[in-house]
C-alpha cells in the first residue's frame, strides 16, 4: 500500500525493512543513534537530521552502532566487516568529509575485488547527505558524487525522491558492491507516495520522467525536480522536453540518454556539482561521442560557478541552478533568445 | 591569578562577558530565525579561549579553532561587529559574508579559522607554528580541539608530527563531555585525553576548565615551553557548553536540568566574578558596568547586522584565486 | 644555457633554483631527504626515485624536512605553513595516497581564500606521482588529477617533459595559490633540453607542440608523447593532426583548444585517467558546449577502461593508452577504417 | 616453549623457513628482472608473521598486511606456488596476476591482503573484528603494521575504535626501525610504540620479535584476551629487516656491515634453532631435512611461475564488480 511519507522517513523505512529481512544488515557512524554513554536518552538523534531515529530502539546497540569521530576506522571497518559476512551500512553524515576517509573507500573497498582476482565481495553501504541551499558553508554543502563516479569498483546512487530513495537503497544493501548513497539534504521534507512493502529500483536503469521531443533534459538528485518544473514551463511555449534522471551515476545508463538524444537531437545536462570534471561533462562528452550524428545544437550544462559554496543565501541562491537557468539552457538549445 | 594586574583581569573578563553575550544575542537571534545554517554556540567555555588566547600576541601567534568558533575569535581579538556581520552573511562580514559561522576567520588576528571539520585544525596549526620556528618569529601556534576531535586520525598525526619536528605548538582539548550526543566517556576508549600525551612524547595536564586561574596558569606553562623551543603540550580542559550541539538540539541525550545545573554551579564567569572579588582585585560595580557596556556592544552588533546589506551578487565569483 | 637533463633533474633544479632564490621556500615529505635518525647516510633516498636527492645536502635539515608517515598532518602543515608565511613544497609521493590527507587539500587550502573573504594567500604546491607502466599495481599507478581538477581553488599543473617540468614547477612555487603538481613516474629518465637558468611557464596556456588542420588531439602528461607519435604515423597517411598539451587542467586554456577544433573540426582527448568524469569528458563537453558548429565528427576519447590499473605487465599494457590507439581513434574521427 | 607439541615446532619452523627462503629467492629474481613492480621483502621478521598466525584459525580468524605481505600470507596459510605465481603477474596467481606483491590476498584463508596504503589495513580488522562480534563465530582478527605505519592517523583512529567497542582484535607493531629510510626513532615521537597503548584504553607490550617463542607468548595472551571478549592489545615487535625497503634499495642509510651483523647476531631462525636444539626438542637433521624440502618447493614455486603464461586479455575487463 502506499501512502505519503517523507524522503527521510523513506530512507528510514527501508533500512528498518532491510534490517528486518536480514540480521547482517547493520548501521553504524555518529550518533546514528545518538546519546551513547549520554545521562539521558539514547537514540536521541538519529543522525543530525533525524534520519535513523528509531532504528536503535527497534534494533538495539548490536545492530545500531555510534562511532567515534574516526571516519577512516569506521567507514574502513564498514568495509572490512562487509568483506568477512556483514552487510553494513554506514553513514559518512556530509558527504564533505570524504576527505578525512577516502583511501579507504577508492583504494579499498573499490578495488579489492579487481586486486584480489575476483575473489572478494564488500557489500557495504555508504550514506551521505549531499548539496546545497541549506545554508550550510562550503565544507557542508557539496555534491561531489563526480569523485566517486571516476573510481573504477564503485556504485553510485542519486535519488531524487522518496520513492527513488525506498528502492534505491534496498537495492543498495542487497547488492554485493560497494555503493555509495548521496541523499540531497533538501529533500528530506519532501513528501510523495511511497509504496509500504520493500521493493527495488534496479542500477544503471534511467527513470524518463517526461515524454518530449524537443529536447533531452538530464538531471541528478534534488535538479530532477527543478527540471521538472522548467520542462512544465516551457510546455506553455510549445517545447517539449524528455526528462531523464540517471538514478545512478555508475553504472550509468548511457543507452537510455543516448536513444533520447538520438529523438530530440538537443541536450541539456543539470549537475548541482562543481562544473569541472563533473556528471554534466562526463554525460556530454558521452553524448558527443556516441550520438554526434543526432545532435541539432550544442550541448548546454547546467552547473554551479567554479566556486566553492558560498554561506550567505544571498550568494548561495545565486550559487545554485535554479529551474528558470534550466529553462533558459533549453531555449538556447532550441535557439529561442531568452523568453 | 596573582601575576595578572587589574587591567588583564578586566580585560579577561571582559572577553569572557562579550563572549557570553555573543553567544546569547546570537541564540535569540537564531530561534527568531534571522541566523541561517549551523551554528555552534560557546556559551560556558569562555575561560579556555580566554585563559589561552590572553597569553598569545594577536600579530604573531596562531590559533586554529574548531566548528564552535565564535569564542576563540573572540579571545583572540577579531571585531565583533564585523563576526556579527558574518555569521548573518552580510556585507562587509569578517569574511563578508561567505563563510558564516562555521569558517569565520581573521589571518591578520592569527585566527586561522573556525573549521566544519573535526580535525581539521591541528595539522594547519603544526604549520603556523612550524613557519614560526623556520622564520624564527617567536611565535607559538595553538590548535584547539573538542574532545570528539581528539579522535580524529588528523589530531592523532598532528601531535605526534609536533613531537618530531619539536614546534612551538600547543594542544588544547576542550572536553565538554559530548560530540554532538555521544558522551565522551564512550568515544575516548582511555577516559582522560590527556592520557594520550605520554604516547606522543610530550607533557599532558587535565584542567578545570571553568576555572579562568587555573587554564591560565596551563597555558602558561605550555606556552612558555612552546616559546623556549622545548616542544608541543597538550592541555586537557573540562569543561561544559550551555547551549546544544547546535542550535535547533532538543538536547534529550543529555540528563534533566542537567544544562540549570550547570549554569549554577560551573559558570566560569561567576566563579571570576567570586574568585577576583574575594581577592580583593576587581569589585562587583566595576564588572557590572563591563556587563553594561558589553550588553550594549552586542545589542549594536545585532542591530547592525541586521540592517547590514547582503554581499553583491558579482562577489560570488571573486576570491576563488589570488587572480579573481 | 640549455644542456639535456632529465626530467628527474629539471625537477631537482627548478627546486634548488628556488630555494636558493627565496628562503622560505621548504621542502618535506617522507624521506625526501632520507636517512633520519638513522646510523647511515642523511640524503640517503631523495624521495623513492631519487628526485629530490642532494636538496638536504645544500639546502640542510631547516630547509628539508623528512616526515613520519602522516601525511594529513604534514600536508595540513604545509598549508598552514603557506599562510602563515612560508612557501612549502610539500611530497605527497604517489598521487594515490590522497585519500588520506584529501581534507588538508579540498576543504581547507583550496577553500580558505573564498570562505575567508579574500583575506587568505596559500601559497603551497604538493608533488606527486601518478601514472601507469611502472608495474605498481592498483594503488601506486592512479592518475586522479581529474579529483583534484573538479574542486574550485586548486590549480592543477600535469608537465609533459623535462623542459615543461622546470618551467611549470617554477612558476607553481611562485604562485600565490595552492597548486598540485602531478610528475609522470615515466617520465623521470625521459631527457631533452632545458635552460639552465630559471623560467617559468605561464598556467592555463597550453602548449601546440604540433599544428595541423584535420584533427585537433589534446593529449595531458605522458600521453603528449603518444599523440605525437601517434600523429607522425598519421602524417605519412596524409592526416594532419593539430597536438596540443593544456600544461594545467585547472586553469584550463580552453580558447586553444576550442580554436583549433574551430580549424580542424575533429577532436580526440586522450587521458591516462579513469574514464568517467575526467579530464576527457572535461574537454569533449566543453568543445561540444562551445564550438559544436565546428565539429564535424564525434568527439573520441581515449582511455583506459573503467577498472583498477591491474599488476600484470601483459595486463597493465592493455589498459594503458597507446600511440596505436590513439592514432586508431583519429582514423575514427576522419572516418577512415583502422588502417 | 614447553606449550608447543612436536608437530607445532616442526609447523612453525618449516613456516619460517618457508618464508625466508621464499624472500631470498625472490630477491633473487627481482635482481635477475623476472618480477616487475615494487617488491617489499620480509626476511629477517619471520618469527612475527608465524609466532602469531600460528594460534589464528584459517577458517575463522583474519589478519590483514602490509606492503611487506609474503610473510603473513604464508604464515596464514597461503599457498606458495600461487603467490609466486601472483608475485610474477601470473595467470592462476592468488589474485590472478592482477594483484601482484603489494596486493596478495587470500580471503579463504582469512588474510585480507597485503596493502599498498600505510595504514590501510587496521581499519578493516575492526571491521573483521566487529563481523566476528556480531556474529558470534569466536573469531578475531589481527593487524599488522610497520613502526612508519603506526603514525598513519587510520591506525591510532582503528586502534581507538577497537576499544570503544571492545572489539577482539589485536595491534601488532613489527618494529623494524626504519619506515624507508626513516629511523623509527625519529618519526615515532614517543620512542616506543607501545607507549602509545594506554592513550588507546588497551595493554601495550615490548617483545623481542626475532625469538619466536616470545612472540608466541604474548601473541597467545593478546588472543585469548580478544577470543575472551576482553577487547584489543598492543604488541611492538621489535625486530629487523634484512633486506632493503623494496628491492632496488641501496640502503646507505643503514649503518656499515648493519645487515651481516643482524644476520649474525639476530636471526630468528638460528634462535629458534638453538633453542629447541638446546632443550632437546628436534634435532638439527630433522630441521636440515625441512631446509631441503622447502627449498625445493620454492625452487619448484619460482620454475612454475617462470613457466606459467600471462593472464588472458579479457581478464583485464572482469572482476570490476560481481556483476563483471
Ligand atoms: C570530519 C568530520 N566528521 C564529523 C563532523 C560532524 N560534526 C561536527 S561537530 C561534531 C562533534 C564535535 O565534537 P567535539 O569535538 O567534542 O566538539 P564540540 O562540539 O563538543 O565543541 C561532529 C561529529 C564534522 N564536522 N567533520
Ligand atoms: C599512505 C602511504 N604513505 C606512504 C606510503 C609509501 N610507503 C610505503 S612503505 C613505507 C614505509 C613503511 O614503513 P613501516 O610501516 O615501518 O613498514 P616497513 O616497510 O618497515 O615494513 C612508505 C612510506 C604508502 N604506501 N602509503
Ligand atoms: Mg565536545
Ligand atoms: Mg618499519
Amino acid at each position: 500500500m502506499a501512502r505519503k511519507i517523507s524522503f527521510r522517513q523513506a530512507v528510514n523505512e527501508a533500512l528498518a525493512q532491510e534490517m528486518t529481512r536480514d540480521p547482517r544488515v547493520i548501521l553504524m557512524g555518529e550518533d546514528v543513534a545518538g546519546g551513547a554513554g549520554a545521562a539521558g536518552e539514547h537514540d536521541a538523534w538519529g543522525g543530525p537530521l533525524g534520519v535513523t531515529k528509531g532504528l536503535y530502539t527497534k534494533f538495539g546497540p548490536t545492530r545500531v552502532l555510534d562511532t567515534p569521530i574516526s571516519e577512516s576506522a569506521f567507514i574502513g571497518a564498514a568495509i572490512g566487516a562487509a568483506t568477512a559476512g556483514l552487510r553494513p551500512v554506514a553513514e559518512l553524515m556530509f558527504v564533505d568529509f570524504m576527505g578525512v576517509c577516502f583511501d579507504q573507500i577508492y583504494n579499498q573497498a573499490a578495488k579489492f575485488r579487481y586486486m584480489f582476482g575476483g575473489k572478494a565481495v564488500t557489500p557495504v553501504v555508504i550514506r551521505c547527505m549531499i548539496g546545497g541551499g541549506f545554508r550550510a558553508a562550503a565544507q557542508h554543502s557539496q555534491c561531489l558524487y563526480p569523485l566517486f563516479t571516476h573510481i573504477p569498483g564503485l556504485k553510485c546512487v542519486i535519488p531524487s525522491s522518496p520513492y527513488e530513495a525506498k528502492g534505491l537503497l534496498i537495492e543498495a544493501i542487497r547488492d554485493d558492491d560497494p555503493v555509495i548513497f548521496f541523499e540531497h539534504k533538501l529533500l528530506y521534507d519532501v513528501e510523495e507516495e511511497v509504496p509500504e512493502e520493500a521493493y527495488t529500483i534496479p542500477f544503471g536503469e534511467a527513470n524518463v520522467l517526461r515524454e518530449g521531443k524537443d529536447a533531452t533534459v538530464v538531471a541528478l538528485g534534488r535538479m530532477v525536480s527543478l527540471a521538472m518544473q522548467a520542462a512544465q514551463a516551457l510546455a506553455k511555449d510549445g517545447i517539449s522536453c524528455e526528462v531523464i534522471d540517471p538514478r545512478t551515476t555508475s553504472p550509468l545508463d548511457a543507452d537510455t540518454i543516448l536513444e533520447s538524444v538520438g529523438t530530440t537531437g538537443r541536450l541539456v545536462v543539470v549537475d548541482e556539482s562543481s562544473p569541472r570534471c563533473n556528471m554534466a561533462t562526463d554525460i556530454s562528452a558521452r553524448v558527443a561521442q556516441d550520438a554526434f550524428a543526432a545532435l541539432r545544437a550544442p550541448i548546454r550544462m547546467v552547473t554551479p560557478p567554479h566556486t566553492p559554496v558560498p554561506f550567505s543565501p544571498a550568494l548561495e541562491d545565486l550559487y545554485l541552478p535554479t529551474a528558470d537557468k534550466i529553462a533558459a539552457a533549453v531555449r538556447q538549445v532550441m535557439g529561442r533568445a531568452a523568453a | 591569578m596573582l601575576q595578572l594586574n587589574r587591567d588583564e583581569l578586566l580585560q579577561a573578563y571582559r572577553r569572557m562577558r562579550t563572549i557570553r553575550e555573543f553567544e546569547e544575542r546570537v541564540h535569540d537571534e537564531f530561534a527568531n530565525g534571522a541566523i541561517p545554517g549551523f551554528v555552534h554556540l560557546y556559551a560556558g567555555e569562555e575561560a579556555s579561549a580566554v585563559g589561552v588566547c590572553q597569553q598569545l600576541r594577536e600579530d604573531l601567534d596562531y590559533i586554529a579553532s574548531t566548528h564552535r568558533g565564535h569564542g576563540h575569535c573572540i579571545a583572540k581579538g577579531c571585531d565583533v561587529d564585523t563576526m556579527m556581520l558574518e555569521i548573518f552573511g552580510k556585507q562587509g562580514g569578517l569574511c563578508n559574508g561567505k563563510g558564516g559561522s562555521m569558517h569565520i576567520a581573521d589571518l591578520d588576528k592569527g585566527m586561522m579559522g573556525a573549521n566544519g571539520i573535526v580535525g581539521g585544525g591541528p595539522p594547519l596549526v603544526c604549520g603556523a607554528a612550524l613557519a614560526a620556528k623556520t622564520l624564527k618569529t617567536g611565535g607559538v601556534a595553538v590548535a584547539f580541539v573538542g574532545d570528539g576531535g581528539s579522535n580524529q586520525g588528523t589530531t592523532f598525526e598532528a601531535m605526534n608530527l609536533a613531537s618530531v619536528w619539536k614546534l612551538p605548538a600547543v594542544f588544547v582539548f576542550e572536553n565538554n563531555g559530548y560530540a554532538e550526543a555521544t558522551a565522551s566517556s564512550y568515544s575516548v576508549a582511555c577516559g582522560d585525553i590527556a592520557r594520550r600525551a605520554d604516547g606522543f612524547g610530550m607533557p599532558g595536564r587535565i584542567v578545570d576548565g571553568h576555572d579562568f586561574f587555573a587554564v591560565y596558569d596551563a597555558a602558561q606553562e605550555a606556552i612558555e615551553r612552546a616559546r623556549a623551543g622545548d616542544g608541543p603540550s597538550l592541555l586537557e580542559f573540562k569543561l561544559n557548553r550551555y547551549f546544544g550541539h547546535f542550535e535547533g538540539d532538543a538536547q534529550t541525550y543529555r540528563g534533566k536540568d542537567e544544562v540549570a545545573k550547570l549554569r549554577e554551579s560551573k559558570d566560569c564567569l561567576t566563579l571570576f566574578r567570586r574568585r577576583v572579588s574575594e581577592a580583593g582585585l576587581l569589585d562587583a560595580p566595576q564588572m557590572d558596568a563591563i556587563d553594561a557596556e558589553i550588553q550594549a556592544l552586542i545589542a549594536g552588533a545585532v542591530a547592525g547586522a541586521k540592517a547590514a546589506p547582503y554581499p553583491g551578487a558579482e562577489t560570488l565569483l571573486t576570491d576563488v584565486y589570488v587572480s579573481y
